[in-house]
């Protein structure tokens, strides 16, 4: 129905486009175990990604895959949320920054064990299997994510400079995440999964103890608001997308 | 000297030579610099392949890369603990690598120009790769031979998935794919071939090393046999090897090949390939941008132990 | 005093002030404030369009998109010329810019998500522009006049091609293009009619501004005109209006509207907007990684300065 | 023919990236006024990148327009010179350098001149248009960035330091620029233009003075060559084009 798929499709693209990101470090990590350890985040996001995108290609009924959903929508028919498109390098900055990745990696990866928790008890069996095994991973992912923010929060001068201007960068984009909608409460309704406004206590009460281990101040709400669970993406999104497309779009009906 | 014969008599038994056994200082630095040469080859040799992760056609294809890449950056951990193991510690081998002091395998200063480049790095390279490293795994070194398992193992997959990934696209796609596959092909053909090393005549250290067993073949004959298993698998898969002059030699039993571009080799062994600059500097920057974050880890760790300290003395 | 009546004389005769000319102190300072935001606007605005110069889907609109980017840059140029005339350097007012003490129109602290954006920005973010522009081309400081009026031509110009562009890919373009353009429209109409700023009766500055010629027209007057403006346009494009309460007022010969979002538009102009926090940190960016450019210049004129010296001096 | 085709493309491909990397500063310029000349040297290339392509299209005869080259083709169809598609970005830094640009522009605008100049006698009355107008172009091109490299090259230590490392990176790939072939062979003795390698002498008589008054020291020749003109690129430029191509390519069918 006309709910259930983009309540996938938020959920599907986001690990899709985290995956996209994450794997951008493969071969440029600050140390070699953690250019092994950020590929195996990628991968396991990359997996939950095809699975829940093929779900999606089924529930829709059209005949799409997981691939004709990854590489031939465009960029408003996807519906992450901004926060995990953002690019690793801060605004105005040149480089990539490693800290504002895991911080990142860790805001989403506890989120999506919120989400995945609740989804294990999907009515949908499909989703329910998803769910448990997905949660395993992104336990994981928090943990090490939450490591290295404390890690790095308290770490240096400079790591902490570092740590909390990413964190006053990739906030916003988190109240995105508990915005209410109506595919939410149908979705919840029908019992498909949570709401995911309903996740915030959780959520908070995960991220919240790590943050303050790593000694950073948690940025005041703000009207800031990103739409990437509409198809309205940042500028990043576009760019994004043209890379990750260009190769599948310049050979059509080919097989890989 | 007693120390020097019972190390020779046990190279000469054929046993292994474990890192808290004494060694000649000359097995030990040929092996430190083989050995790191191979780990900083597998760390380098992320770079071409990760160049297409981000632009993988299919989600299958895109995991698949993503995992052979990560598995190269496991080999190299495996292999610089092999190298530790000989009293350097990764820092160093880094440092050297990162000075230009110490090398990496020549075939990564080529670029990755297309898709299909994924693929026969996988059928090609990774197949020299493990002709040239499956003696090794008999190597009189224990830890070498012991990671060398390991690599070789996981690299017999990559190739397989190589070819597979080739052969669906010359079976199965478009006559665009095709060429893709062919062109590739032509392009990595040669330096594939001279991943072997210079001739056995022109070759250096060889000697002491086939007597250690370090090193176990020679270069020309490791070469006639990926140039003899190659022509079977190009057939099956349907693509032109790019040498006009390689043909069956019934009397050797073995395909005669052409001249090999030894100017190149040497081009690009020192510094002026495709790549060379692009591919140090990538390292470097990684390794640079990465500062702040090993000094962190390091002032949090000293942090930790204070504050460990501290209330176990409250205790 | 006496000069001060004579400056109000001149203002209400509608004569020209010059930049040599006794000015009232809180005169300059709102000229300064104003054009220098205005010059701002035109150098932060050529991010949101410049990104996507490199994905242009044509050479033409490249071309065009280039051009007008460029001429952005141009009204950056003669505006800051014309703020200059004030006694205020353009480093200093850079440096206002970057510090964020200076504002810019808030309008390009929205993304650009589609190419048709570049479209809509010429047909209604440059349209709204022109409104509030054409009044000030009469303005009572003649620098700052006659740099508007050059603005205002080429303004017109690209607002021409906008809607040009947008009517090509109504009228013979795709479905999906439809669509684009019609997205792209219901994204920018309600940030378009912010730019008049807010409602007449919340409006700061304006009694002042208006009996010295500085600003010539009210917010809501000007917005009016625009919405009468674009729903003739929008009917020949072929797109709707994101406004349910749109409709024609018979009795005031004029199109009723809906309520905007002030919220918004506040939220926006307090720095939370999309991109407030990348617009500026991009221009600061590229101020800064500019610096040794800068430094080096001055250091060349230097020495050929010196070089001059001395030659004369040998001569 | 199978010659003039090749002959064309490597020309008009070298305009269309070459304008391609410097729109890239439009907006990000260390000056105003350079944000400006840039667009300016963008704006030039490109109109020559468009005659050049529709002349090659016509001499092609299967109906590609200006359009269909540039959105179509895929990388090793591109015949341009690698110089030109190199990023601006220095191999392991983050940032673009201004520097490397300017020393591109003055290279390349250098050869452009001298080639243009024999162009505007080519026998092809199209061609020889095309050349004069560009001659002219170029003219302002080379002496601009000129300008600039002295100024760069003669100012501050830092400054001086980057202009040789750029000098170092892109001498190399200009080696290619005049390597003889059997496309230029063929096309110099039908008189429609040189062959490349002719202009080295005229080339290097414009290049030598600017850079000893820039201080710089020429890199000695290496065994190093680029082969963008046979259509074998450096890894920038599959990321060019899918950028560049991205949305042409998504929209099949549709009009601009």
């Amino acid at each position: 129905d006309a709910t259930t798929l983009p309540y996938l499709l938020r959920l599907g693209d986001a690990c899709l486009v985290h995956a996209q990101r994450l794997a951008e470090w493969c071969g440029h990590a600050p140390v070699l175990e953690e250019d092994i350890a950020l590929t195996n985040l990628a991968l396991d996001q990359l997996g939950q990604a095809r699975a829940l995108l093929s779900l999606a290609g089924r529930c829709e009924g059209r005949g799409r895959d997981e691939d004709a959903l990854a590489y031939q929508r465009g960029e408003a028919e996807f519906l992450n949320p901004s926060l995990l498109e953002l690019p690793h390098t801060p605004p105005g900055d040149s480089a990539p920054c490693f800290g504002r990745t895991l911080l990142r990696g860790f805001l989403w990866a506890s989120f999506a064990q919120a989400l995945y928790r609740r989804l294990a008890d999907s009515r949908d069996p499909a989703l329910a299997g998803i769910a448990a095994r997905a949660l395993k991973e992104c336990r994981y992912h928090a943990e090490h994510c939450a490591d290295w923010v404390v890690r790095l929060g308290d770490g240096t001068a400079e790591s902490q400079r570092r740590m909390q201007a990413a964190l006053e960068d990739l906030w916003p984009y988190t109240a995105e995440l508990f915005e209410d909608d109506a595919v939410d409460r149908a979705v919840a309704a029908a019992g498909l999964g949570p709401a995911w406004a309903e996740l915030r206590p959780a959520w908070l009460a995960s991220v919240e103890p790590v943050l303050r281990e790593a000694t950073l101040r948690m940025p005041p709400d703000t009207p800031f608001r990103s739409h990437g669970r509409r198809g309205r993406h940042t500028e990043a999104m576009g760019l994004l997308l043209a890379e990750m497309q260009s190769l599948a779009r310049a050979f059509p009906g080919a097989v890989w | 000297q007693a120390l020097e014969a019972a190390f020779e008599a046990r190279i000469a038994a054929g046993e292994f030579i474990e890192a808290k056994d004494w060694m000649p200082e000359h097995y030990r630095r040929t092996l430190v610099r083989q050995i790191s040469q191979h780990a900083h080859s597998e760390i380098v040799g992320m770079l071409p392949e990760g160049h297409w992760i981000s632009r993988a056609p299919s989600l299958k294809r895109k995991a698949i890369l993503l995992a052979k890449v990560q598995d190269e950056g496991g080999h190299g951990l495996y292999l610089y603990a092999a190298a530790e193991t000989l009293g350097v510690s990764r820092d160093e081998l880094l440092e050297a690598l990162h000075a230009g002091r110490a090398k990496y395998s020549s075939i990564f200063n080529y670029p990755t120009l297309t898709w299909a480049d994924v693929g026969v790095i996988g059928w090609l390279v990774d197949g020299a790769a493990i002709m040239n490293q499956v003696p090794l795994c008999r190597c009189s070194y224990g830890p070498y031979a012991r990671a060398m398992i390991r690599v070789c193992k996981e690299e017999s997959f990559h190739q397989r998935q190589g070819f597979e990934s080739l052969l669906t696209m010359m079976q199965q796609g478009t006559a665009a794919q095709r060429a893709m596959v062919q062109d590739a092909v032509d392009r990595w053909w040669w330096p594939s071939l001279m991943m072997f090393g210079p001739p056995d005549a022109a070759s250096t250290h060889s000697a002491q090393s086939m007597r250690w067993g370090i090193k176990r073949e020679s270069n020309d004959a490791l070469r006639q046999r990926f140039v003899d298993a190659c022509v079977e698998q190009a057939r099956v898969l349907g693509v032109g090897l790019p040498d006009p002059d390689l043909r069956w030699n019934e009397a050797r039993g073995a395909h005669d090949f052409g001249a090999i571009d030894w100017d190149e080799f040497w081009a690009v062994v020192n510094g002026h390939g495709p790549c060379n600059r692009e591919r140090l500097a990538t390292r470097v920057s990684a390794w640079e941008r990465g500062a702040w974050v090993r000094e962190a880890a390091l002032a949090h760790e000293r942090k930790r132990a204070a504050r460990r300290a501290a209330s176990q003395e409250a205790a």
